[in-house]
């Protein structure tokens, strides 16, 4: 079996070979590798990957599983698969076109209107997540179209918070 | 002794404050608001009250809501951890007004303590060691100039009314002192519509280093020792251990005295912790006093042997300290990480959301103060604190070699922790040779951003949940026998 | 520095063992048998190799399988835990002639020490105080009447050739000692066919006192102390701590000093036990050297801040001993209850089995050092301790408490143990006031039944699951989320 | 609803009123309780009963299940309900008619042969668990119809090792 895994936003080739119940071999780019299950303790799951045995945390979020090693999580998902939840967790990039928090958080304040002018690096808004505020700012300049927050409502990463026309493009 | 405690506070140190009481034989009360129905520090004591919504204003910061819930349940004391109520002097009376025992120091000394000049004042005269300032700011540059010279260099020039910064600058020779008074005071006048400034000792590189002191109601004073605080980002503290590396004996016990001292000036009862920034010449500064039970109370725990939540309760109950100074003898060396919801690879921005995998390490030396559980959703509303690691050992190189190991060990998904950050900390030269100054951070860890982990390993595991997950139906079954869950039912769960 | 050490066991002392060695950045070699392939241990270790079949003598005794997997992992140590093969000279031997360290002792001292006689000469001619008796048997009624003036009273009439208390009489008057001699003789005539007796002082109510001892290849030997092992049950130890209540300062040095007196005349390198009776008079006696890690260690871990696996690993590596005697200085109490497999309901018979719950307690000063996890079968051929429950506080009452409330919140099911048994102990009345003698569970405890917990919340809690447990597809279903677990699935776990 | 529930051997009679989602009251004796369910954690359910909160673990054998309460297990079954294992797991009593062992063990020998007429409190195996030996006795006077086990095998209560015919009844 073919996996094309996307591990921490890298593409990783896996060529699979399932060899008993309890086994399979892999080859990713020259290397060989060969794995086995070996139980699960404690909600860690116990692998030996050629011989060296690990624990490995797993998580599943929405679309994909954070696989955490030596303390270390790490994003991994199936591109070529059917996406199971709502999507990939994890914005490629920093999603800066767009008016959305970075994190869940609750909405403190709007500072700005519908129909409004806004210039690119203008505070609209400002979030609050675990004490912590942090503004989001206007990606362009524009018009504003629509508010879909307000204050003490609680929001995720891609929602957008404040809708922007842009203006003269 | 209460037969009954109510705890004003919610996750990790409630549960911790929870544990004492429950060896104690007291009985608990918890108090939850909205958003920690579900937690852990809800379910772990004996019985637990609804206080409000989820806001901090309707519940844990709602001194009249969690007063009627004391005198629901009839318990006879509050602990009110730290945050939140804990320094609130109003809450403290109104306890007192309500005859409920509030689990820290009296009223007075709380708001005492929480003004900064009242403080200062107080320990000033109590001869305990302030930053080395004009207390009258209202000079005129003549009379500024003099106070520098008593003062020395470098210096901080400090406008009155400022703060972020503003109207602040560092001097270091005499000669610089007019530029530098005329731009403050400009830049003050400006920024605040106040151009008054006043001087201040300039510490360079400091470290923060507190002292941990009881007292009880009979004049009884006694200190337990040092912590170090200096490892901080965005003046939190990260990383905390005692003893310091920077204390020799000799200064150990001269902060520990001095400390005892600015208690006693305060009138100081109950368990507190006084601040103070010590400079590389070895001379140290008051700074303030915590008026409650500190978040790194564990270190001073691990090395002393001591119960400081115990004590709070004894000492709140009327009970004299059995303790002298010569009998608190601290053995080896601890260390603490904090452990943050964050999200390291996103300049560790507030990371809440529901925890889907959580293993915490454990073994010999190894605490773990917590305050959530696998499944357990993480507020957005409330400070970003999930747990405490602490390790104590024979001494500090051994401390650094069992945290290093328990971070790698420390497995939680679905919220973000800094747990690699951490461990590289913990791991750098710098940290190793106890180079631990307040700028540690800015200094070693500017740009600092998470190595991935084997990618090769993590595609394997990755494939190796699909693989076995996927027939745990099938071939899992016909293993499974009632009652007892196979390996791969449980897995089950989070590949649903 | 060794690169990788192999454990020559399983269980808990496996688990810990390992811990030690990854913090020391050590890779660790577990094998394991048939009925090993999930246990803990195993999956803890960096690498696992199988050495055979379930019975010991197919796999852990199997001394040449076990230097087979060193070999084939590149293993430069064997740590052989306890029991097994941990004070089998050959084995030790062996290991030395495949070029393997093998952790502990050298061979001719576990040997010397394995044969009682030679230990006590060997103790005797070291001036070590022994239990009095005649050290030759073969005298008549009339030398016999001499040597017992000498020994004292009470004596012991023993037969040389006996065992299990036949031929054996306390003989507490000089008048009494002829028809003793008489009628032990007779009665070890008939069971032995040899009539030959002995004398020996004997001891009443004692206690078991042993005392840690660190030694290094270059003769710097310490002590680290004292722990009283006196509750037994079956002649196994059920309940350790430390210090003793016995004790006195004066006798804790005194006792500290003759076990590494007697270390030294054995030429003793490693970490080791010398096990004492210690009498109501506070007189103590050689009773034996344990040449080996010991199951009670970390009562001593815990009051020294030492790891005591870390001395082993670094003494066997001809790394020098750091610690003076005067840099060991104990802090606080420990106490360790012994997690055996056990039915209390059942005359504490061996009770093997899946786990079907499990939720050991946690918190400031606890320690769990533990072999099994929820879901492991407890395998019916080895022995039967699954974990150790260790508290560590201020002073012994506070860790009396501390233990109590540890034991109320201790979580196993599927498998018996003696955790209420346990707690009862802990809190009665003799073992508060320290009146711990080897008689201890005879004494106070000889027909102990467990009490039923409350009936009522029992079958509410019954009731909870069936109610709640049955909703888990239909109700829980709606506020399940994919990859998170509802708590409701998580129980249907434990119902299907 | 009513319960008739076995705990550790006594019948302990529930009627049980449904209230909400997350409540039911319940009437033992004269004694009425009312019950919340709090939630899991770690493996623990977290009950309220009348106002008091309680961490309960469960494990679920054949047949009932062990509930653990302040580290004390303790074994209910529901007597009215279908047994869905191999029926009770405790005998009611010592089974001391019958030459089973009293934990899962393996059997270290068997001293008597087929026909042998054995006498009561005569000695007939030896098994061992956990490196501990136990012997199992005659129960009763009579004559070996069969041995059921050999050297090494695995036994579990409830297996009869050595099938005795009474003789002279």
């Amino acid at each position: 079996m073919e996996y094309n895994l996307n591990v921490e936003g890298e593409t990783v080739a896996v060529s699979v070979q399932e060899e008993d119940r309890d086994r399979f071999s892999a080859r990713i780019g020259d290397r060989e590798y060969s794995v086995e299950k070996i139980g699960l303790m404690d909600g860690l799951l116990i692998l030996s990957v050629n011989g060296k045995q690990t624990g490995i945390g797993i998580g599943d979020p929405d679309g994909g599983r954070d696989v955490v090693i030596n303390g270390c999580p790490c994003f991994v998902n199936d591109d070529s698969m059917q996406p199971r939840g709502r999507g990939g967790r994890r914005p490629a990039g920093k999603a800066s076109n767009m008016v959305t928090p970075p994190m869940p958080a609750v909405v403190v304040r709007v500072m700005v209107n519908e129909g409004d002018t806004v210039s690119e690096g203008q505070p609209v808004a400002v979030v609050s997540a675990m004490k912590m505020e942090t503004t989001l700012y206007a990606p362009f300049g524009g018009r504003v179209v629509s508010i879909n927050a307000a204050e003490g409502d609680k929001v995720s990463p891609g929602d957008i918070l404040v809708d922007i026309e842009k203006v003269g493009e | 002794m209460f037969e009954k405690i109510l705890i004003a506070n919610r996750g990790e140190i409630a549960v911790r404050i929870i544990k004492t009481c429950k060896e104690m034989g007291i009985g608990t009360v918890a108090v939850y608001s909205d958003a920690d129905s579900k937690s852990l520090h809800r379910m772990c004591a004996d019985e637990a009250v609804h206080i409000g919504g989820t806001a901090p204003s309707e519940s844990y910061l709602n001194a009249d809501r969690i007063i009627g819930a004391a005198k629901k349940t009839g318990a006879g004391a509050i602990h009110p951890g730290y945050g939140f109520l804990a320094e609130n002097a109003d809450f403290a009376r109104l306890c007192e007004d309500s005859g409920i025992v509030f689990i820290g120091p009296p009223p007075q000394v709380i708001s005492d303590l929480g003004d900064k000049t009242v403080a200062r004042r107080i320990m000033a005269d109590g001869g305990v060691p302030v930053i080395p300032g004009a207390d009258n700011s209202f000079s005129g540059p003549g009379e500024l100039a003099k106070q520098a010279d008593i003062i020395g260099y470098p210096l901080l020039v400090k406008a009155s009314c400022g703060g972020g910064g503003k109207g602040m600058r560092v001097v270091r020779h005499k000669d610089e002192l007019a530029d530098s008074l005329a731009s403050a005071s400009s830049e003050a006048k400006a920024a605040f519509g106040n151009g008054t400034v006043y001087l201040e000792r300039y510490i360079e590189r400091p470290r923060h280093v507190e002292v941990q002191v009881l007292a009880d109601r009979f004049g009884n004073t006694v200190h337990l020792f040092e912590r170090e605080c200096s490892i901080q980002r965005r003046h939190q503290k990260i990383v905390e251990e005692t003893p310091s590396t920077a204390l020799t004996q000799e200064l150990r016990e001269e902060m520990g005295k001095a400390a005892v001292q600015a208690a006693k000036a305060a009138g100081y009862v109950n368990a507190g912790t006084v601040e103070f920034l010590l400079d590389e010449s070895g001379s140290f500064y008051f700074l303030e006093v915590n008026t409650r039970l500190q978040v790194e109370h564990p270190v001073t725990e691990m090395v002393t042997g001591i119960d400081i939540v115990r004590k709070q309760i004894e000492i709140a109950a009327g009970r004299r300290l059995e303790l002298s100074q010569a009998d608190i003898k601290p053995g080896g060396h601890a260390i603490e990480c904090r452990i943050y919801a964050e999200d390291p690879a996103n300049g560790f921005a507030p990371s809440p959301g529901r925890i889907a995998c959580f293993r915490p390490p454990d073994g010999p030396g190894i605490r773990h103060d917590c305050g959530v559980y696998a499944g357990f959703t993480v507020p957005v509303e409330y400070d970003p604190i999930l747990a405490k690691l602490v390790v104590h050992a024979e001494n500090r190189q051994i401390a650094i070699e069992r945290m290093k190991n328990a971070l790698s060990g420390y497995v939680m998904a679905g919220v973000g922790t800094a747990v690699p950050f951490l461990r590289d900390v913990i791991d750098s030269k710098p940290f190793r040779k106890g180079e631990t100054f307040t700028d540690f951070i800015d200094t070693h860890f500017p740009q600092w951003q998470p190595s991935i982990p084997d990618r090769d390993v993590a595609a394997l595991a990755f494939i190796a949940c699909e693989m076995w997950g996927e027939v745990s139906g099938a071939k899992g079954a016909e293993t499974a026998r009632p009652g007892i869950p196979t390996p791969w039912e449980t897995l089950g769960h989070w590949r649903l």
